[in-house]
């Protein structure tokens, strides 16, 4: 599993010198229960199912803020998605249906929204 | 012309100017003129030589000629000259010994393109008289001219102390479009191309032994320290890193005077290595002419810190 | 034929563990004219030397060949135990087979017949090895060293106290370096200025001391013991003899708007300045990029001031020649530009500083006379965020990889000197390592933490909002696994730092080697730390790597202790393997001669016997062994072989070539 | 022509005593691996090498030469690897016009702290040699008259 | 000049003002903005991960149709340059991903990542001039303050992207100040608005608006210009007291006075 996540992501966790830069820049913080250091720590260490169960996984915003801070340039941002590919990618793993889009859409919401949505949330 | 030279020869060595004199005088057939000595009257009379075969490059036997005390005058043609002037740069000659008269020169023929059973030649202005077995014709100079003439780089005689004819000055030539053509080819077929002209050498030695630039005290061929010595060639491929060798130790000192075909008597285009070398020197740093003067540095000895890197022989392809 | 001795080094497991060495040995004991061969675990030790001297008398031998580690390494070792049995040091050659072989390579068999070929190369080369003995050269008493920081002020003033000559050539128009604009030291908490400036003052003082101040080195040529050094002494339109220091011009001088370098631009001097009071010398220089009078002709008011005439707008920049027989480099070092993390908005609050700007803050002859003030509005901050290795330990990509080292210690120190002077202020720390490797080092970090109350946070800071006069700071603290939201008044930046950026134009016209990194690097990390790899240049403080003071003071003395050795001799043994041309061969062509960087080539015109018991005279090709370094570059600019390298001849290096290509 | 199954080219890397050769000491003091038919041979500066040197690796059944020296700026004596620099280059040209494979020859500046840089420039380049196939067309151009 | 052009989805349905004034004032600057024929849509995300294949291929087709023509490929939508740049990047350096792609469409040579991407305002910058844009504007924007917001998407990773220092960033500034207006730097103009997050949780959008809201309206910004429609949306829809947004093409067109024209 740790090796699948190298290779999806292709980042090698162990270039990281645990300073939390990418934690300290992170703006969807509050909302996961793992933070992007975390992450990196624990494809490490092979605590990967914990990631994939954790709360708000989802809420990584892919705004690079980590990737480009990180002093070691490790990209946690591709370490973070590949954990949540790790779960969309299994049956049933799809964080979003299609039957839930029309509430979810308001006049105004541009298509590149929902677009995203869908290729971050499902397969 | 001949008979300027001579009546020039003469009066140098009775006006006591000189010594001796070296030009050319007849060798065994009618087109090989070969270099010579003169020390009196008499023997100008008899032997002098000048004509439209007067090839040879007379420069390197001033070498030892120039340490024989007294002085000697020397005829120079053009493409001479600059041997002249480059041995002088590398102090091979000793310039007070020696009386330059330079010789303008329309350029020298080669007996091979005049056709089979050659007897005799005679010039008249811009026809040659060829006797043959088969009877007297008529060719035209320009037709018969050696190929080295045809791509002529200069007409200026760059030393001289007096001069016989015009002061010419550099022509514009396309010496380097075999070159050119060479380097468009691919990898294998200069390969094939070279292979096809090495393999013919029989290591004679006659290019060295003529090359001006080639004048070493002891050739690296002849000295076992080098580590390159063989006398003859003892394995083939010898042959090939001979003249690989030859042509890197002229880089940078050779005039292109073409000599080394010339002699060759397996008709190699040796030149052809060294022009390429030419080529590349003035297309990498900049125009150089071996011995068109006495104070530019040779390109070997000399460098900016700008060079382009050696990986230029890749980026460039065949080029 | 020699007859050769082959000794094989286990380097303990270093190159038996990939080399099966008794193989080697065994192998290399056929090749011709190898008469002993074996192998033992550590040549280098007393025992292997001994053993290596006892083979000598017993078999006789005329060549050695050891494969051990790079020639680099050992290779004077060994060729001394050889002298000391009574065979021509270079009659030794070594095969690497440790760094170039046992080391790169995993498969036993692969590295074993690769090991036995390098020995082939060797033995090849040994045969055809000469004994060669050395020359000497004379040594110029004098040393020169680069950078006036207390790094080159430590050293010059150990070399003078030995009795040589020194001269110290700085750039900026006072000695004293970055010391200077040091408020305290750690881990005592003494004034930098006060333990700086005596020091300057006994250089300035010192008879055997000269300080070419405000000047460069501009060319450097020859070798050790007889180095020729052009300095370029910069126009300062003040003629030193006659100023006296007294400093009304600098009072006067209408050009008040010059950012002030002292003091990092935090305030403003005058266009004609003394850096600072203790400056040393004492003496005026006009900024020509700022001088009206320079620019456009119009003012020339220090001029009218000056009573002692010393104003003199012609001066020019003058060249100085002066020859050495040691360099020392003292370059020292800059922190970094911060350009590249302005996700701590540096460029975009003045209240952002770095920790070089906070000494400035903090010291009593700063911009702000000691009191710590926010740039922006002069008001006391409250809260003070220091954040660490901004820059430091980065991924290539991301700026520097090494460690800068005094910036733990410092911040340490500000954040301490904070609380104690401003009990009223909240002071973090965000470290990702607190490193405190030094003499009460770690005890005085604690102190900071227990009885300072500094707020030491492992994490890192990510983000620095301004936002109505407040530094709004986003950081991590991974212990408690939570993100901080602090509303600060000032951010300190502890910017990496890097060599100065005269260090690699020096470091070229030096020829002395430099890391990816431009520090200078050392001749042997360990053993060898003052000196660089090129002979005769000595390496002080911090151009070498990152440093605090007492190690930078260290270092300095050590270079100094190494100077003085050298100048202590008379002579120095030359190199033997230098250019010799065959005389009978020399076409006197000057081929040599034109590429010769030591100017070691001259020609002269000889008589030799010709045939028929004639003489001929020729012009030929001399070289003078004592000012040859060995390059061999006129070796193969000779036309016709003529000229051969002692020690790397022509035939030595094509056989080494033929025993590894048969 | 029989299949050389196990091709291992023979590679001569001349590399001069300051910097490159210090830099191949380093990748081995870091253990960084580089294939082991490539041999170094110590010279004090790069333009020791005489192009003679070259040609004689070759001729003694050499596949690749490589020469490795200090930066340009950066030579122990201050100018050699500038010679050294023209000297290779119109050797190359002059193979290369004689139709030799161009990537048998190369030269790298190598720094007495690239060792990286030293193993990475020894893999490619064997690498390349190793594409290229044993060194037919030097030895052909032998041409034996058999 | 000609350009290809890349307009994306949401510029031809929510974001069509983006594209419309984009498009009139290229016309007004002298370059003209060439639609891709059957272009698809990016997809919106960049895929991170390297083993994705199919989630590269549209913007592969649009580099490559560019490419046949000889043209850089302009891009107006943050997420479109976004994905499209970093595509190219990884068909230009990943090998295994170029081979792959080859593959996928079948190609003879493969794509190497030879097309240039140009976003709308570095063709400003770099091939028009800021300093030629300003001669040409009729309509100086005189007196408005105006913030920059980037958002995330055009400048980071800044080593691939390669578009302006990633943590201070000038090009809308200079824009601005071009158009005649005054810029106002903040520093919260490259943090995320939270946009992607709005179908999920509206609240964390907000709290990420409101944030970037306060720090710029706190520096005197009046009102704020943005180039990503969904950042546009974010922050004007999500927003408890939020400053005016625009797309930066509509005070480009209003500068060159053809904004009413194109509409």
């Amino acid at each position: 599993m740790i090796d699948t996540i190298k290779r999806i992501s292709g980042v090698n966790p162990r270039k990281c010198m645990k300073c939390g830069k990418c934690t300290a820049s992170c703006p969807a913080f509050e909302r996961m229960q793992f933070h992007p250091h975390q992450f990196v720590d624990m494809v490490e260490n092979g605590r990967i199912h914990e990631l994939m169960n954790s709360e708000g996984i989802d809420f990584c915003l892919s705004c690079f803020a980590c990737v480009e801070r990180c002093p070691r340039n490790v990209e946690p941002a591709k370490v973070i998605e590949a954990v949540r590919l790790a779960v969309v990618r299994q049956q049933g793993g799809a964080h979003l249906t299609p039957d839930e889009i029309p509430a979810l859409l308001d006049d105004e919401l541009p298509q590149q929204a929902i677009t995203a949505a869908f290729r971050k949330y499902r397969k | 012309m001949q008979e300027r030279l001579k009546q020039k020869a003469t009066q140098l060595l009775e006006n006591g100017t000189v010594d001796r004199i070296l030009g050319w005088k007849a060798g065994e057939f009618f087109y090989d003129l070969t270099p010579a000595v003169f020390t009196t009257k008499e023997q100008i009379e008899k032997d002098f030589v000048f004509n439209v075969f007067a090839g040879a490059n007379l420069s390197k036997y001033l070498i030892a000629e120039s340490r024989k005390g007294g002085k000697v005058a020397a005829f120079i043609k053009p493409c001479d000259s600059y041997s002249f002037q480059q041995l002088l740069k590398e102090h091979r000659i000793w310039r007070d010994n020696v009386y330059v008269v330079g010789v303008q020169c329309d350029g020298m023929c080669d007996a091979a393109k005049l056709g089979d059973g050659v007897l005799s030649v005679k010039e008249e202005g811009e026809n040659l008289i060829v006797d043959t077995l088969y009877g007297e014709k008529t060719v035209l100079k320009a037709d018969a001219i050696a190929d080295r003439c045809a791509s002529c780089k200069s007409k200026k005689i760059v030393i001289f102390d007096e001069l016989i004819g015009e002061q010419g000055e550099e022509t514009e030539n396309d010496r380097f479009g075999e070159i050119a053509r060479l380097e468009a080819m691919s990898p294998e077929e200069r390969f094939e191309f070279w292979r096809g002209e090495l393999s013919r050498c029989i290591r004679c030695n006659a290019c060295r032994n003529v090359c001006p630039a080639c004048s070493c005290e002891k050739c690296v061929f002849d000295n076992a320290n080098s580590g390159v010595r063989n006398k003859a060639a003892a394995d083939s491929f010898e042959e090939n890193m001979f003249h690989i060798i030859r042509a890197f130790h002229v880089t940078g000192r050779c005039t292109d005077c073409g000599e080394c075909s010339r002699v060759c008597p397996q008709n190699i285009p040796l030149h052809l290595l060294n022009r390429k070398m030419i080529k590349d020197i003035n297309e990498l740093y900049g125009p150089y002419q071996a011995g068109a003067d006495m104070d530019t540095k040779p390109p070997l000895t000399n460098f900016t810190v700008d060079d382009c890197e050696p990986s230029i022989v890749h980026e460039r392809g065949g080029q | 034929m020699q007859r050769v001795g082959v000794f094989v080094c286990w380097c303990g497991s270093n190159i038996a563990a990939t080399v099966d060495v008794e193989k080697v040995a065994e192998v290399l004991a056929k090749e011709p004219g190898v008469v002993f061969s074996t192998n033992y675990q550590y040549m280098c030790s007393q025992a292997g030397q001994e053993m290596i001297q006892e083979s000598i008398a017993k078999y006789n031998l005329t060549g050695v060949v050891i494969c051990s580690c790079s020639p680099r390494m050992h290779e004077n070792t060994f060729r001394k135990t050889c002298e000391k049995a009574g065979l021509n040091p270079y009659m030794v050659e070594i095969a690497n087979i440790r760094e170039q072989c046992s080391w790169i390579h995993k498969d036993k068999e692969t590295a074993t017949e690769k090991a036995v070929i390098l020995g082939r190369a060797a033995i090849a080369k040994v045969h055809l090895n000469a004994p060669l003995t050395s020359g000497t050269s004379p040594v110029k008493k004098r040393a020169l060293v680069i950078g006036g920081g207390i790094a080159g002020i430590q050293t010059a003033l150990d070399i003078a106290d030995a009795g040589f000559d020194v001269d110290i050539v700085e750039k900026e128009p006072t000695i004293g370096g970055k010391m200077t604009q040091i408020d305290k030291t750690f881990p005592t908490l003494d004034c930098a200025a006060c333990i700086l400036t005596p020091k300057m003052v006994d250089a300035a003082q010192n008879e055997k001391i000269h300080i070419y101040s405000y000047s460069e080195v501009s060319s450097v040529k020859g070798f050790v013991g007889n180095f020729k050094v052009t300095i370029k002494k910069k126009a300062r339109y003040v003629d030193e003899t006659k100023c006296t220091g007294c400093g009304l011009c600098t009072e006067k001088c209408p050009q008040k708007k010059v950012p002030n370098a002292f003091n990092l631009g935090l305030d403003n001097r005058r266009a004609i300045y003394i850096p600072f009071a203790q400056a040393v010398p004492k003496v005026a220089t006009i900024d020509a990029d700022y001088c009206t009078m320079l620019k456009s002709g119009k003012c020339g008011v220090c001029s009218k001031v000056c009573t002692a005439g010393a104003i003199d707008y012609t001066q020019k920049d003058a060249f100085i020649e002066q020859e050495y027989g040691a360099i020392v480099v003292a370059t020292g070092f800059n922190p970094i530009k911060l350009d590249q993390y302005d996700e701590f908005a540096y460029s975009q609050s003045p209240d952002v500083v770095t920790s070089l700007e906070f000494e400035r803050l903090m010291n009593a002859a700063g911009p702000t006379g000691g009191t710590l003030l926010r740039p922006s509005d002069g008001q006391h901050p409250h809260t003070i965020v220091f954040v660490q290795c901004v820059g430091s330990r980065c991924d290539d990509s991301k700026g520097k990889p090494y460690c800068s080292k005094i910036c733990c210690m410092y911040t340490a120190k500000h954040a301490m000197l904070c609380r104690e002077k401003y009990p009223d202020t909240d002071v973090y720390v965000f470290y990702i390592d607190v490193r405190t490797p030094g003499k009460n080092f770690d005890e005085f970090y604690r102190r900071a933490v227990e009885e300072y109350g500094v707020h030491y946070v492992k994490g890192m800071v990510g983000k620095v909002v301004p936002e109505n006069g407040k530094l709004k700071v986003q950081a991590s603290d991974l212990i408690g696994n939570q993100q901080l939201h602090i509303d600060a008044d000032m951010v300190v930046l502890a910017a990496a730092i890097e060599p100065d950026k005269s260090a690699r134009p020096l470091a070229t016209m030096l020829t002395a080697s430099m890391d990816t990194n431009d520090f200078f690097t050392e001749a042997h990390p360990k053993l060898r730390p003052v000196e660089s790899p090129t002979a005769g240049i000595f390496l002080s403080g911090a151009c070498q790597g990152p440093k605090d003071i007492p190690e930078t003071v260290a270092q300095a003395s050590a270079a100094a202790a190494k100077v003085i050795g050298l100048l202590n001799k008379d002579h120095l043994v030359c190199n033997p393997c230098t250019a010799q041309p065959d005389e009978l061969m020399c076409n006197g062509c000057s081929s040599c001669e034109k590429v010769c960087p030591y100017g070691a080539i001259t020609y002269v015109d000889k008589e030799f016997r010709g045939p028929n018991r004639t003489t001929l005279l020729r012009r030929v090709a001399q070289v003078n062994p004592a000012v040859c370094q060995g390059c061999g570059a006129c070796t193969v600019a000779c036309p016709s072989g003529a000229m051969d390298l002692k020690g790397f001849s022509n035939k030595q290096i094509m056989a080494e070539v033929d025993a590894i290509c048969r | 022509m029989p299949v050389n199954e196990e091709f291992k080219p023979t590679i001569v890397a001349f590399c001069c005593n300051w910097c490159s050769y210090a830099g191949a000491d380093l990748s081995g003091t870091n253990r960084l691996q580089y294939p082991a038919n490539v041999k170094i041979i110590r010279i004090p500066c790069s333009c020791r090498l005489n192009p003679m040197f070259v040609l004689r690796a070759f001729q003694r059944g050499a596949d690749g030469v490589i020469l490795c020296g200090c930066h340009p700026g950066d030579c122990h004596y201050t100018t050699g690897n500038y010679y050294a620099r023209r000297r290779m280059t119109l050797l190359f040209s002059m193979l290369d016009f004689l139709g030799i494979e161009r990537e048998r020859t190369r030269v790298e500046w190598v720094s007495a702290a690239e060792g990286a840089k030293f193993a990475a420039t020894m893999n490619d380049f064997s690498a390349t040699i190793h594409k290229l196939g044993p060194n037919r067309r030097l030895e052909d151009l032998r041409c034996r008259k058999d | 000049m000609t350009y290809s052009y890349f307009p994306g989805c949401t510029l031809k349905t929510k974001g069509k003002d983006l594209d419309i004034w984009g498009r009139a004032s290229a016309e007004a600057l002298g370059f003209t903005l060439e639609e891709l024929p059957d272009w698809q849509c990016c997809g919106a995300v960049y895929p991170m991960a390297k083993d994705e294949i199919a989630t590269r291929l549209s913007s592969v087709r649009a580099l490559m149709a560019a490419g046949e023509k000889g043209q850089d490929l302009v891009t107006l939508c943050s997420a479109c340059h976004h994905v499209i740049k970093r595509v190219n990047n990884d068909l230009r350096t990943d090998e295994t991903i170029r081979d792959k792609v080859a593959r996928y469409l079948k190609l003879e040579t493969p794509y190497a990542g030879e097309t240039n991407v140009r976003h709308y305002l570095e063709v400003l910058r770099d091939k028009i001039g800021f300093d030629v844009l300003k001669e040409k504007v009729v309509n100086p924007l005189t007196g408005r303050k105006i913030g920059a917001y980037y958002g995330c998407m055009l400048l980071r990773p800044a080593s691939e992207m390669g578009f302006d220092d990633p943590e201070n960033p000038t090009i809308l500034e200079d824009f601005i100040r071009a158009i005649g207006a005054e810029p106002v730097i903040y520093a919260r103009r490259n943090e995320c608005c939270g946009g992607y997050c709005t179908i999920k949780d509206k609240g964390f959008a907000t709290k990420q608006v409101d944030a970037i809201m306060e720090n710029a309206r706190n520096c005197g910004a009046e009102e704020l210009i943005t180039a990503c429609p969904l950042c546009l949306y974010n922050l004007k829809e999500n927003a408890t007291d939020g400053l005016p947004v625009a797309y930066f093409t509509e005070l480009l067109a209003e500068a060159l006075g053809v904004k009413e024209a194109a509409k």
